[in-house]
């Protein structure tokens, strides 16, 4: 278990550099794709924090997270091209 | 190909929520599996028009033996990809040409171009734009001499679909039809 | 019948409101005829509840889950409430029927689902037991109140409840935090612990928390200047739901201010949030009184009208006395009565003539005479005139303000009285001595009925006050006397 | 030149009030136990009411007044809504139509949403779900298809009843418990007879609490969909 | 004056509240405004959320071995449940009035949405 | 550590160099479409493998099977939303107007799009006409 | 005392008016109306009179528990005396109304104020007072109200005012004595001034509102402004009661708070002395004097008969209040006297009005004339008011007068003697322009076929007229029931002679002498010289063209050259004054509405933020 300290601490990097994308854009697709690698990431770690506490039960608390992000981000992209 | 029918469609409706049922609760006790079942059979009743339309046929032996070799092909195929997506992200120099390029596919079912769309969508320099009936229209990171070069726009599609459809479309052609 | 059922008054609206999909389709009248069943229903519910606490003289206490409060959340049916709750329902059946003549905009069955979850709102935080279940009972009422000041769906509707939500929505964020201050000190919800922990919390937590929770409760109070959504809402709503907003929406704010205000009496920095509270509420009238005077719309001058008194009301709940709550009370009680009336008769008068404009009551004591009877007692009644029921509760706030040393805010909130008198004579005058066009109108019978009702209420109040200032002052002592509170709510021994 | 004023006033308000909130909260310091309440439903949780999540018995049992409050806010929410955005004739606000892709994969997915919300919701009591999560995933699934298809629209007659029903359901079962216990919301189901006392940690225990989280699982699934429904069309002009 | 100590989850959460507020004061966009409101409330509820934590301990879900002793506080949790749908339905009627606005006044600068006024 | 949670631990080691690389496609290529080329690829390989991971190793770790196979579900899942969350942001990119990148080579769906668009004229015309 | 039960007395006095007035107001029918308004006005004087015997030797109390306070009422010879002069103009009052108005809403409203004021003379706590008070305000705005908007907007303005600072000041006697009765609260207080548990400024304060309060009602100048509309856009038989009797009940409301509490009176003391007198009440004294010299000017000035009877009445409240302040034993029974006196020819004056109008419908001075012949009844009665009015022998008007002009002597305040002098200089002079303007000299063709006033107004005149005569001859019936309540210092002699330390003033004598000197006129008036008829029209001003600028004729511009005179003091109008304060307030009303609720809700948010940032400092200081 001490790796995964350094895991999480890799995945919040990245985090941090897809937020510096959705900061920054330029466009809203931009920001958009920013927050489709986010919720992607996220999920991951939530299962990972799961592990870190041992606690199986969180797990669905990720799959939850995963179906309501890619809702949004379908209804975001749908927005961008009048498809709502 | 033809719709199979209804009690067919449901049957498989409910055996694969069934299924997704064990593996979300991850269990097999009993009161899960009694409550699973009866979830089943009530949510297939209404989604199974849209859910399928082959019904059991999809469980012909060949199909799901197809669907058992699709697995690692693709798997291996996407870690290419990613190793591709390395390469290029990585490369100081950003090694990119990237175009829209437009491929023609043989699959007839929306199950099957769907696949086909997220199949190449996950591999190797290519999304998926748009499907338009039998078109595909894919963003390409690197466009290949050989694509760019077409003379004639069937030359182009034969071009593009042979580096992008054709591989998965032997499979997918099988499973989904 | 076992005190519990005191639940129903929470449980009947709600079951009700949820009953309305299913009946939507048998038209705008049906639903409208279910709405008055349903608010008569609650009437008796809430006459029951209101017997049984003023004849046991002890306060009804709703365990839901059957678990004893601090692990249970608990309704608190004490004087007040029972005697608030029946106002709410009273109110909530008289406004059902103005419906019928007041609302014409689609959809009914969505407009009976809001009307009965805003008297559940209302009935909700009057009577509930836990601060986090106020919090929720408050969004309700709020949540609602956004939904119904915007449900004639023009342009002003829409801008009024905008306004409403965002201040109402920093208010409520705010009133949450001071929520988690408290609870994170404590480790308790519910208000008769708190009471009993109140002293020994961190001071600077609690003074934090504290000025948090009136912060977010004196924004639904309708406190200067937090009120500035308030004429708006009030103007642009429905005019039966205007009439609801004035007499017990906002009623129900300042009773949870009261009540918190003095169960944190022993809390740190409680003067100083008292001190606050007084002169807020003298800068309300003032702004109140004088933001009306000049009014053209006459619902909107009644509505500044109203927050004037409401201010009146705070100052007489946080003077910090028993008789300053006492009268205060007593002040909840006439002015709900008047203001019911007002909005009742404005409103009425908005449907037939076309506006509420004050060109619009010109003659009106010719055109529709009845009504015009009504608004003059309503009037006379606000400006606090002898034999009309607000003057006993205008004397005693004035009289218990001065008591604890706030003569000069008592002198301000007269002066400003005095414009109050002024634009309710104007309104007078127009109707009685304005111009006619010659044109009658035939006035409805039940709101006729229920117009004098009211004024014979006023009156009755006016001459004989006596019962009423009774129950004013077993309602009042029942905030201000927090060790009864405390002593009346079965704790469990749940306590380091 | 107001802009940067106003601004740098904001700017400066708010610390002074930022500053002011930490003073209150340092005196909460974070991370120490000060469980008053809260340790008592730790320690009787799985006895007093069969469910194993301590906060799923505080949301539906313990705390059950505030849940029914809950429950009829988001009914407010998509009352209001509705009513707000109501119109006689409506029509989706739509302009395209989703690729086959989408519209084949949201309809692959929407019954293993549905499935999974459902999964949410009746596990309350044993993981960290609830009506709430389980409602807003069913949904999504709805939402999904709306996303899909140009002409796609929730089933009103099924829904708007369905949503009445259930709510009507929960105060119901509050109110079986005040006629077979004699208070309100009370859990007759684990308290009267101690139903799935045996099963404690497995499916059927946790006595109402998957009852009334199926219930607010329905409400919460059609409401949410009826305001995404509400919000997506508008009034079609002749 | 000393600055209090606060943890980063509180410092966080704050700042959320804060960012919020600031948003409301100065923007002009009705629909930011809105936006900002919701930030507001993702801060409260941390901050709920956070004033429940004790460190060391996991969910309050007395399974796979955890006891009483080795649970956070549950009530926070179950309110800030509560709190996030009441954020949840004061969003959805704050922006079905923003769309009924945006018909009626073609904008949605709260400088231009001031009819009701005096 | 037994060979599960080794294999497991490898994963979620390879899952989160290619989180990062997804992260770090974001940052350098040069327009949305190249963008999504780079990351989303990526971020889905990289979660396949710190979920997958994360499952195995927790089976080593001696937790239950069931980790195993719930992992399994979330990964399944986003394996399968992923690409059509990818290709909606695609398409809705490209249609609400965002250009390619000035070095593209070539559009062969604006020339697609923009023949639709004709032919629907000339039917709209030819139904006028008669 | 058998017919009336005692207990009876108190209530039936308070509530016959109101009583008969709703009724009145509900049988709103010809003869029905008016047979009920004269009987409720009519039952307080009966009881009144069978209870004078009880109430000028003891007290009749009475207390009614409204749950929320209790009301408690006294009947005692101070009470009975000013409830008596009310009731005698009252049912004069109702004899008028029944000529002049036919409607329901004037009795009613009529009969609402009178019972006011019998509440505000017989309560003895402060509840009552306050009660009654805006009662009787209610019921005399009322009566404005239906006539002049504009006009009832002022009075009701200052009387909510007045009413407002009552309040403050109850609430402030209550705040630190914990009672609501007079005696009790007035002897706490005193007691707590004396220990020091209240400050002076308190009592102070206290002191300041109530006469701020009374001197609203009493008119007192700069005050009065609302008096002129109100008296004389009204019903006029209404006015003789409003100006005779509802003006006294802020004369009364100084009585009370000098001499019924103590503790005020304590503080007389307590302000110190001014140049020998006590401050306090000198600048009662001052605040009458000028009352009496600003309005007896305005009324000269007048060209409508209302306007000039209503400043009249300001000016001759305005002796009392002098009177009052003066605060010697004789000058305060020469107010008790003027009040009754007052009362008595000013009720006459305004039923006089009445009549005019009702029979003229003018109400200009240069509208009448020669109405002597055609109204003699009417015209005697307004010699007689002219006469007591002006404050000469043997009416009620001058013993009055007399007693306070000794007062003020013996009081060594020579300038206040002085301005009772040119008061009543004034006043003859717009006595004597309105009786030769409206009763003697050429009658306009369009007044030839005026009727006598009708009898039930003649009645009431008479109800009033008498009194007049009665009490100017024997002073000494009216001083004796004063000096039961007040050591007036005044010595009867016998009902028609009264003593000063002094003087004496012989009624009997004086009338004699007057009957003698006037019969003696009388003989040269007949056997002198004849008086030859003059046509009007051409032989004023020798011939010469009547311009408009100079038309002096007693019935247009008479004092006109005094207004030129006066010019520069005109300029300011107290009328303007409170024109400009009314629209400042307005312009402050529009301003806070249009800055505070401007509509935009991010200010409205910074108001959120504004309120918290105080919160937050106070927090962190
Ligand atoms: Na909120
Ligand atoms: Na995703």
């Amino acid at each position: 278990m001490i790796g995964i300290n350094v895991y999480l601490a890799l995945i919040a990097i990245a985090t941090l550099l897809a937020m510096y994308r959705f900061l920054v854009g330029p466009t809203t697709p931009d920001r958009l794709v920013a927050v489709d690698i986010m919720t992607t990431i996220t999920t991951g770690l939530m299962v990972l924090f799961a592990l870190y506490y041992g606690r199986m039960i969180y797990i669905s608390v990720a799959l939850v997270y995963a179906v309501l992000a890619f809702g949004g981000v379908i209804a975001f992209a749908r927005y961008l091209e009048g498809g709502l | 190909m033809g719709e199979a029918n209804r009690f067919s469609r449901y049957a498989y409706t409910v055996i694969v929520l069934f299924l997704i049922w064990i593996l979300l609760t991850a269990s097999l006790d009993r009161q899960e599996l009694i409550f699973g079942f009866l979830l089943s059979l009530f949510v297939a009743s209404f989604t199974y028009p849209m859910f399928t339309s082959r019904g059991l046929g999809n469980l012909h032996p060949r199909r799901v033996a197809y669907a058992m070799a699709y697995v690692p092909y693709f798997l291996w195929a996407m870690i290419m990809a990613n190793l591709d997506v390395a390469y290029r992200v990585l490369h100081p120099k950003r090694p990119i040409r990237p175009g829209i390029v437009h491929c023609k596919t043989v699959l007839k079912s929306n199950t099957g171009k769907l696949s086909l769309a997220n199949s190449i969508t996950l591999t190797p320099g290519t999304i998926t734009l748009d499907v338009d009936g039998e078109d595909y229209f894919i963003h390409w990171i690197w466009v290949p001499d050989e694509v760019l070069g077409a003379k004639t726009e069937g030359e182009h599609v034969e071009n593009a679909s042979r580096n992008i459809t054709r591989p998965f479309e032997k499979f997918l052609k099988v499973i989904f039809g | 019948m076992n005190g519990q059922y005191a639940s129903l008054l929470v449980a009947l609206p709600l079951i009700s409101a949820f009953f309305v999909p299913l009946i939507k389709g048998l038209g705008g009248r049906a639903i409208k005829y279910y709405l008055t069943l349903i608010t008569a229903l609650q009437a008796g519910v809430a006459a029951w509840v209101f017997k049984t606490v003023y004849t046991t003289g002890k306060p009804i206490i709703v365990m839901a889950g059957g678990w004893r409060p601090p692990v249970g959340i608990d309704l608190y049916i004490g004087h007040f409430a029972a005697l608030f709750v029946l106002i709410v329902a009273l109110v909530s059946f008289f406004m059902a029927i103005f419906s019928f003549d007041s609302v014409s905009t689609e959809p009914t069955d969505k407009y009976a689902m809001l009307f009965l979850l805003l008297m559940l709102g209302a009935t909700g935080m009057i009577a509930t037991g836990d601060i986090f279940n106020l919090f929720v009972f408050m969004e309700i009422t709020s949540i609602t109140a956004y939904a119904l000041t915007a449900y004639n769906k023009t342009g002003e509707a829409a801008e009024a409840a905008m306004k409403y939500i965002v201040l109402g929505g920093i208010g409520s964020s705010f009133f949450l935090i001071g929520i988690t201050l408290i609870y994170g000190s404590t480790g308790t919800l519910n208000m008769a612990q708190l009471a009993q922990l109140a002293g020994s919390i961190n001071p600077t937590v609690i003074k934090v928390g504290l000025s948090l929770l009136v912060f977010g409760l004196a924004v639904e109070a309708e406190l200067f200047p937090l009120n500035a959504w308030a004429p708006d809402a009030y103007q642009a709503a429905p005019h039966p739901v205007t009439a609801m907003f004035s007499a017990f929406v906002v009623k129900a704010g300042l009773y949870a201010l009261a009540r918190l205000v003095y169960l944190f009496s022993h809390a740190a920095g409680w003067d100083f949030i008292l001190k606050l509270l007084v002169i807020m509420a003298t800068l309300t009238v003032f702004a109140a009184e004088f933001s009306a005077l000049r009014q053209r719309d006459v619902k909107r001058m009644i509505a500044y009208s109203s927050i004037s008194q409401v201010g009146l009301i705070a100052l007489a709940l946080s003077v910090g006395s028993q008789l300053g709550v006492q009268a205060g009370v007593f002040h909840m009680i006439n002015h709900a009565v008047v203001k019911t009336l007002l909005f009742l008769t404005v409103g009425y008068v908005g449907v037939k003539v076309g506006g509420t404009g004050i060109e619009n009551f010109s003659g009106l004591g010719r055109k529709m005479p009845l009504t015009a009877f009504a608004l003059t007692v309503g009037a006379l009644a606000a400006v606090g005139i002898p034999l009309f029921n607000i003057f006993w509760s205008k004397v005693w706030i004035i009289i218990a303000s001065i008591e604890q040393g706030y003569a000069w805010e008592a002198g301000v909130v007269l002066a400003a009285s005095v414009v109050e008198a002024v634009y309710y004579l104007r309104l007078i005058h127009t109707m009685w001595f304005g111009g006619w066009d010659g044109m009658r109108i035939r006035e409805s019978l039940p709101l006729g009925t229920i117009a004098l009702f009211l004024v014979l209420l006023i009156l009755a109040i006016g001459v004989y006050p006596n019962p009423f200032w009774t129950l004013a002052k077993s309602a009042g002592t029942d905030i201000f006397n927090v060790s009864r509170y405390i002593a009346n709510v079965p704790l469990m021994g749940v306590g380091p | 030149m107001v802009s940067v004023l106003k601004r740098s006033l904001a700017i400066i308000t708010l610390l002074i009030i930022g500053y002011w909130l930490a003073q209150g909260l340092a005196g909460v310091p974070f991370g120490q136990d000060r469980m008053l309440v809260g340790k008592y439903y730790l320690e009787n949780v799985k006895a007093q009411t069969g469910a194993v999540n301590a906060v799923t018995a505080i949301v539906v049992n313990y705390r059950g007044f505030d849940t029914l409050g809950e429950v009829t806010v988001l009914f407010i929410a998509s009352t209001g809504v509705g009513a707000l955005l109501w119109r006689r004739k409506k029509r989706r606000t739509a302009k395209t139509e989703g690729s086959v892709v989408l519209r084949t994969g949201s309809e692959l997915l929407f019954p293993f949403i549905l499935m999974f919300g459902t999964y949410i919701f009746i596990h309350g009591h044993l993981t960290p779900g609830g009506g709430f999560p389980g409602g807003a995933t069913i949904a999504t699934a709805f939402l999904i298809l709306y996303m899909a298809f140009v002409d796609y629209e929730i089933p009103h007659r099924l829904f708007e009843p369905l949503e009445g029903l259930a709510g009507m359901g929960y105060v119901l079962v509050g109110l079986i418990g005040l006629a077979i216990g004699s208070y309100f919301l009370f859990d007759w189901i684990w308290q009267t007879w101690h139903w799935g006392a045996a099963n404690l940690g497995r499916l059927f225990s946790g006595g109402f609490i998957p009852i009334i989280y199926t219930l607010i699982g329905l409400k919460v699934g059609t409401e949410l969909s009826g305001i995404v429904d509400s919000m997506l069309t508008e009034e079609v002009r002749e | 004056m000393s600055v209090p100590h606060i943890g980063l989850y509180y410092f966080g959460a704050l700042s959320l509240v804060l960012v919020g507020i600031y948003g409301v004061l100065v923007k002009k966009n009705l629909l930011k405004i809105l936006i900002s409101l919701s930030i507001v409330e993702t801060g409260v509820n941390l901050l709920l959320i956070s004033v429940g934590y004790i460190t060391g301990r996991s969910a309050p879900i007395l399974s796979e071995g955890i006891g009483p002793k080795q649970a956070v506080d549950p009530i926070p949790q179950a309110l800030v449940l509560t709190a996030i749908v009441i954020g949840v339905a004061t969003t959805a009627m704050a922006l079905s009035v923003a769309i009924t606005l945006y018909e009626k006044y073609g904008t949605l600068n709260i400088e231009e949405i001031r009819r009701l006024r005096g | 550590m037994n060979v599960l949670s080794a294999t497991g631990e490898a994963l979620v080691l390879i899952g989160t160099f290619f989180y990062f690389l997804s992260a770090l496609g974001l940052i350098r290529m040069p327009d949305v479409y190249n963008r999504m080329q780079t990351s989303t690829k990526s971020a889905t390989l990289g979660s396949l493998g710190v979920i997958i991971g994360t499952g195995l190793w927790a089976v080593g770790m001696g937790h239950s099977v069931a980790w195993i196979v719930q992992t399994v579900v979330v990964a399944t899942f986003i394996l399968l939303t992923n690409p059509i969350s990818a290709h909606a942001l695609i398409r809705g990119a490209y249609r609400s107007g965002i250009p390619l990148w000035n070095g593209s080579v070539v559009d062969k769906y604006g020339e697609h799009l923009k023949a639709k668009a004709e032919a629907a004229e000339n039917e709209k015309n030819e139904g006028d006409g008669e | 005392m058998t017919l009336v039960p005692e207990a009876y007395v108190v209530p039936l006095t308070l509530f016959s008016p109101l009583v008969f007035g709703v009724l009145a107001w509900l049988f709103d029918r010809d003869w029905v109306r008016e047979t009920l308004g004269v009987i409720g006005a009519a039952v307080p004087l009966t009881v009144l009179s069978l209870a004078y015997e009880k109430a000028s030797s003891g007290t009749i109390s009475y207390t009614i528990d409204t749950g929320v306070f209790k009301l408690h009422f006294v009947l005692n010879s101070l009470s009975w005396y000013f409830a008596f002069i009310g009731a005698l103009v009252g049912i004069a009052m109702a004899f008028g109304l029944s000529s002049t108005s036919r409607r329901g809403y004037d009795w009613l409203f009529s009969l609402m104020s009178f019972t006011g004021v019998m509440g505000v003379f017989l309560a003895r706590d402060f509840v009552s007072l306050f009660l009654f008070w805006e009662l009787m305000t209610f019921g005399s705005f009322m009566m404005v109200l239906r006539r002049n908007r504009h006009e009832s907007l002022k009075y009701f303005v200052l009387s909510v005012i007045g009413a407002y600072s009552m309040l403050l000041a109850i609430g402030m006697v209550y705040a630190k004595t914990g009672t609501l009765d007079y005696a009790m609260a007035s002897q706490t207080l005193l007691l707590l001034t004396k220990m020091g548990g209240v400050s002076k400024a308190y009592v102070d304060t206290i002191f300041a509102l109530f006469l701020l309060a009374f001197g609203v009602k009493a008119g007192v100048v700069p005050l009065h402004v609302w008096a002129p509309g109100a008296y004389g856009e009204n019903d006029q038989s209404y006015t003789s009661f409003f100006s005779g009797v509802l003006s006294k009940a802020g004369v009364y409301g100084f009585i009370i708070t000098l001499f019924v509490m103590p503790s005020l009176y304590g503080i007389y003391f307590a302000m110190g002395t001014f140049h020998g007198h006590l401050t306090g009440t000198y600048l009662i004294a001052w605040a009458g004097a000028v009352t009496v010299v600003v309005a007896s000017f305005l009324a000269v000035l007048q060209e409508d008969i209302r306007k000039l009877l209503a400043y009249s009445s300001v000016g001759q409240v305005g002796y009392i209040i002098l009177a009052l302040g003066v605060f010697n034993g004789v000058a305060v029974g020469g107010a008790m006297f003027h009040v009754l006196s007052h009362a008595m020819f000013k009720g006459l004056f305004w039923l006089i009005s009445a009549a005019l109008i009702l029979r003229t419908g003018k109400t200009r001075f240069e509208d009448f004339g020669g109405l002597a012949e055609k109204m003699p009844v009417t015209f005697a009665m307004a010699l007689i008011a002219v006469l007591s009015l002006a404050g000469i022998p043997p009416m009620a008007g001058f013993a009055s007068k007399w007693l306070i002009y000794e007062g003020a002597i013996q009081a060594h305040m020579p300038l206040v003697a002085g301005t009772i002098f040119l008061g009543s200089a004034l006043a003859f002079a717009y006595v004597v322009r309105f009786l030769y303007a409206v009763w003697f000299g050429q009658r306009p063709s369009d007044l030839d076929d005026v009727r006598e006033a009708p009898l039930p107004l003649l009645v009431g005149m008479t109800v009033l007229a008498i009194p007049n005569i009665v009490f100017g001859i024997a002073p000494g019936l009216a001083v004796r029931l004063i000096n039961r309540f007040f050591n007036t210092n005044i010595t009867v002699n016998s009902y028609y002679s009264i003593s000063t330390p002094t003087g004496t003033y012989n009624a009997l004598s004086v009338t004699l002498v007057l009957i003698v000197g006037l019969a003696i006129a009388g003989l040269v008036y007949i056997y002198g010289a004849n008086a030859r008829k003059i046509k009007v029209t051409n032989t004023y001003q020798s011939g010469n063209p009547v311009t408009e600028e100079y038309n002096l004729v007693i019935r247009r511009n008479f004092y006109r050259p005094l207004a030129e005179a006066l010019d520069f003091w005109l300029k300011y109008s107290w009328d303007r004054f409170y024109e400009r304060l009314a629209n400042l307030s307005e312009d402050f009303a529009d301003w806070l509405r249009e800055g505070f609720y401007n509509g935009n809700v991010q200010s409205y948010s910074w108001y959120l933020a504004i309120i918290l940032l105080i919160l937050a400092i106070w927090g962190v200081l």
